[in-house]
């Protein structure tokens, strides 16, 4: 979808700011969320362009006003009311344990973690799949505007570049976003030149790469 | 001035609801309060810009492995043993005399985690994400890089689920460094391409 | 510039939300703020493409976060900060008179504004100025992205139309916005097809129609 | 629910800060505060969407007129005494059975304010700008209006000075009625393009 998080190439931002000596987590709530998102992951009820879309769906002012690890609690609370692990009356409840019940065993331990530090599905897959392209050559990012998770930005939608390498079989994020199969295709590094991209006012020698799946590319 | 210092502003209300979205977590028998504990410590001590390091140094030292590591990176880093990797599809990407590449993920924060760590907050800033792929050369002056106008920028959008660092270019006056003494000098901007490395002074004769 | 502003075509706000009975203003001061606006519009010190610009040049978050009449406060005092009619102290004074000094005349005066009701400077020149394209020629609207205030939105850069016909001569809005030449040229009617926009999955006979200087367009 | 309702809300450092610079021009002399009530008393009390009303009913009344107000809207409202709109570059643009025209400023929010007043919220609104243009058939259905789809639809992205103005069909229902009985039935929306105008119902015999 064409969301606000989709900002490539636009202005008004302001200038980037480094922060010397930044610390990995400014606060002790923002390492609670990331190991929520990572641990909660490992329960295999969403994928991880599931994940994403839920942070593409927040409204524009919301996720514009919103902290990164502020995006990452909205979308997470989305997923896990969404797929119905938590009831959206118990999110709503204040803070503190609910009643006297004993807490069943956690389904994502230690054990599982441990194994998982730093390792993730990153939805490459070893099926047969021809590819459409090969190194060198031309093509056309398609113009297209799902109103679902895409992963093509919409910078390089009808702009001509080169097949730079083919990085092998992914899922397919369009369709594995919202659990309607894994389409598995090849993915390719895409060269495009700047001027290509914003116009004649671009570095002559510049270029951007953008890694494209088989259904976001046409031949020239 | 922006997100980059929005961390600073006064978050009680959402320190309260990550606590109570924590403890029902752990109520439902959804996940272990330990496993969270082990997952950030993982992230705040052991997982971060070194292991990236490491590997720059060691492509410096080793021209096979550097010609390995361009070729297929996930491959020629799992020979130095580090976990999870090969999982990723990292691409390693080379700075030469001519060509300079910068990573950026303008839909979302992807970054190369066991490489690198969390990505800095101005990683992950719409300030970032929105200018590098545009203007590149402003992105690097707020980093106080002025690139010649005869170097060629390459900048890589991670819009897919390969990872990319940049190999920067060996600092003169690092002749005859070991391979630690080498990955000392490799800061994590060099390998996201926001910073160059400087070159060494000549060290006063003993 | 690629600011915020230029929304055509982002998906995530939500409905339109009609208002049965909707009054002009919804408050005084929304009233007062158009008024001004208009007001020292008369003034001639800034063209309407950059009252436009000052707009444009808010940040995102306070765009999007701002009421329509709050996006028109927040330019109107831009644009008297930037031209020296009132300084930024003054501004942040806190309201009603400063010290004794009697008010001088004012500049813009009933007698003023009566004669320019419902009318202003919609920028149409008399300059004897060829036109590049005829009606039924094939464009392409330029692959462009400048840092300044254009009137060319994202949506249709690089994309092929048709000149459906020629408005006449108007200055041009990316010179005229800082005051940098007026630039007179003919401006068109293009028509796009909705599928040439957006795609393949765009209601076939859908076309959009698009108001374009000389200057953001090619042949095909 | 978004932008729509904002002015509801409490607002009352806006209000202040609004006064103070009215304050601020008038004491520096640069405008009148009884302009500023003339421009406010005319948007509210004289110009509105009944200028735009006049203009269809007569172009359904009067073949001739509408052939001249489709080929060069502003020379033919002039010919009504409408003040002001031969300076804007008036199109008028006709619904027929087979083409619905919708309306729209995707930059900013232009409108033909001459014909049809100040525009109402939802037309300044982001969700209108950002999605009239690649949705107008669920913009519409927004307004109640499912539109068959082999009815063409085109939509009038305002980027320049020209200003739109939709010439809505004419009811079924209408023979015989005078411009005045006509432009009653003519609705603000019906000119922008989100409303079609339904057909009066036969009168009773007397």
């Amino acid at each position: 979808m064409n969301s606000i998080h989709d900002m490539g190439g636009m202005d008004g931002f302001g200038p980037v700011l480094p922060e010397a000596d930044e610390p990995v987590f400014h606060a002790e709530w923002e390492g609670r969320v990331f190991a929520m998102v990572r641990a909660t992951g490992l329960l295999g009820r969403w994928t991880l362009d599931g994940s994403r879309l839920s942070l593409e769906r927040l409204n524009p002012v919301d996720y514009l006003k919103a902290s990164y690890y502020e995006r990452w609690l909205q979308g997470l609370e989305t997923r896990l009311v969404a797929t119905g692990l938590v009831t959206a009356a118990e999110l709503a409840r204040p803070s503190g344990r609910g009643g006297g019940s004993e807490a069943p065993p956690p389904v994502v331990t230690v054990a599982a973690v441990s194994g998982s530090l730093g390792r993730r599905d990153a939805g490459r897959r070893a099926d047969a799949v021809a590819a459409k392209f090969k190194p060198g050559d031309a093509v056309v990012a398609r113009v297209m505007n799902p109103t679902g998770h895409t992963r093509i930005p919409r910078y390089v939608r009808g702009r001509r570049g080169v097949i730079d390498r083919d990085h092998g079989v992914f899922v397919f994020p369009d369709t594995n976003a919202e659990l309607a199969g894994e389409k598995p295709q090849h993915v390719y590094a895409v060269r495009f030149t700047a001027s290509e991209i914003w116009g004649a006012d671009a570095a002559e020698r510049d270029s951007v790469y953008v890694d494209l799946w088989d259904d976001y590319l046409d031949p020239v | 001035m922006g997100k980059n210092h929005r961390h600073s502003e006064p978050l009680a209300e959402t320190t309260l609801r990550v606590k109570a979205l924590e403890s029902l977590l752990i109520e439902k028998g959804l996940v272990d309060a330990a496993a969270l504990d082990l997952i950030v410590e993982a992230y705040e001590t052991k997982i971060g810009p070194r292991n990236g390091a490491g590997v720059v140094a060691r492509a410096w030292v080793d021209p096979h492995f550097k010609e390995r590591l361009l070729r297929d990176g996930s491959a020629a880093i799992a020979e130095l043993g580090i976990e999870g990797v090969h999982d990723e599809g990292l691409v390693v990407v080379e700075n030469t005399p001519t060509v300079h590449n910068l990573v950026v993920c303008t839909l979302c924060s992807c970054y190369p985690w066991p490489m690198l760590g969390l990505p800095p907050v101005w990683y992950k800033s719409d300030a970032y994400r929105a200018r590098a792929v545009r203007d590149p050369r402003g992105v690097l002056r707020d980093f106080g890089i002025e690139l010649a106008a005869d170097i060629a920028i390459r900048v890589w959008d991670s819009t897919a689920e390969l990872r990319y660092l940049v190999l920067p270019e060996r600092p003169a006056g690092t002749d005859g460094m070991d391979a630690a003494a080498l990955a000392a000098l490799v800061t994590r901007d060099s390998m996201i391409g926001t910073a160059r490395l400087a070159p060494v002074p000549a060290r006063a004769a003993p």
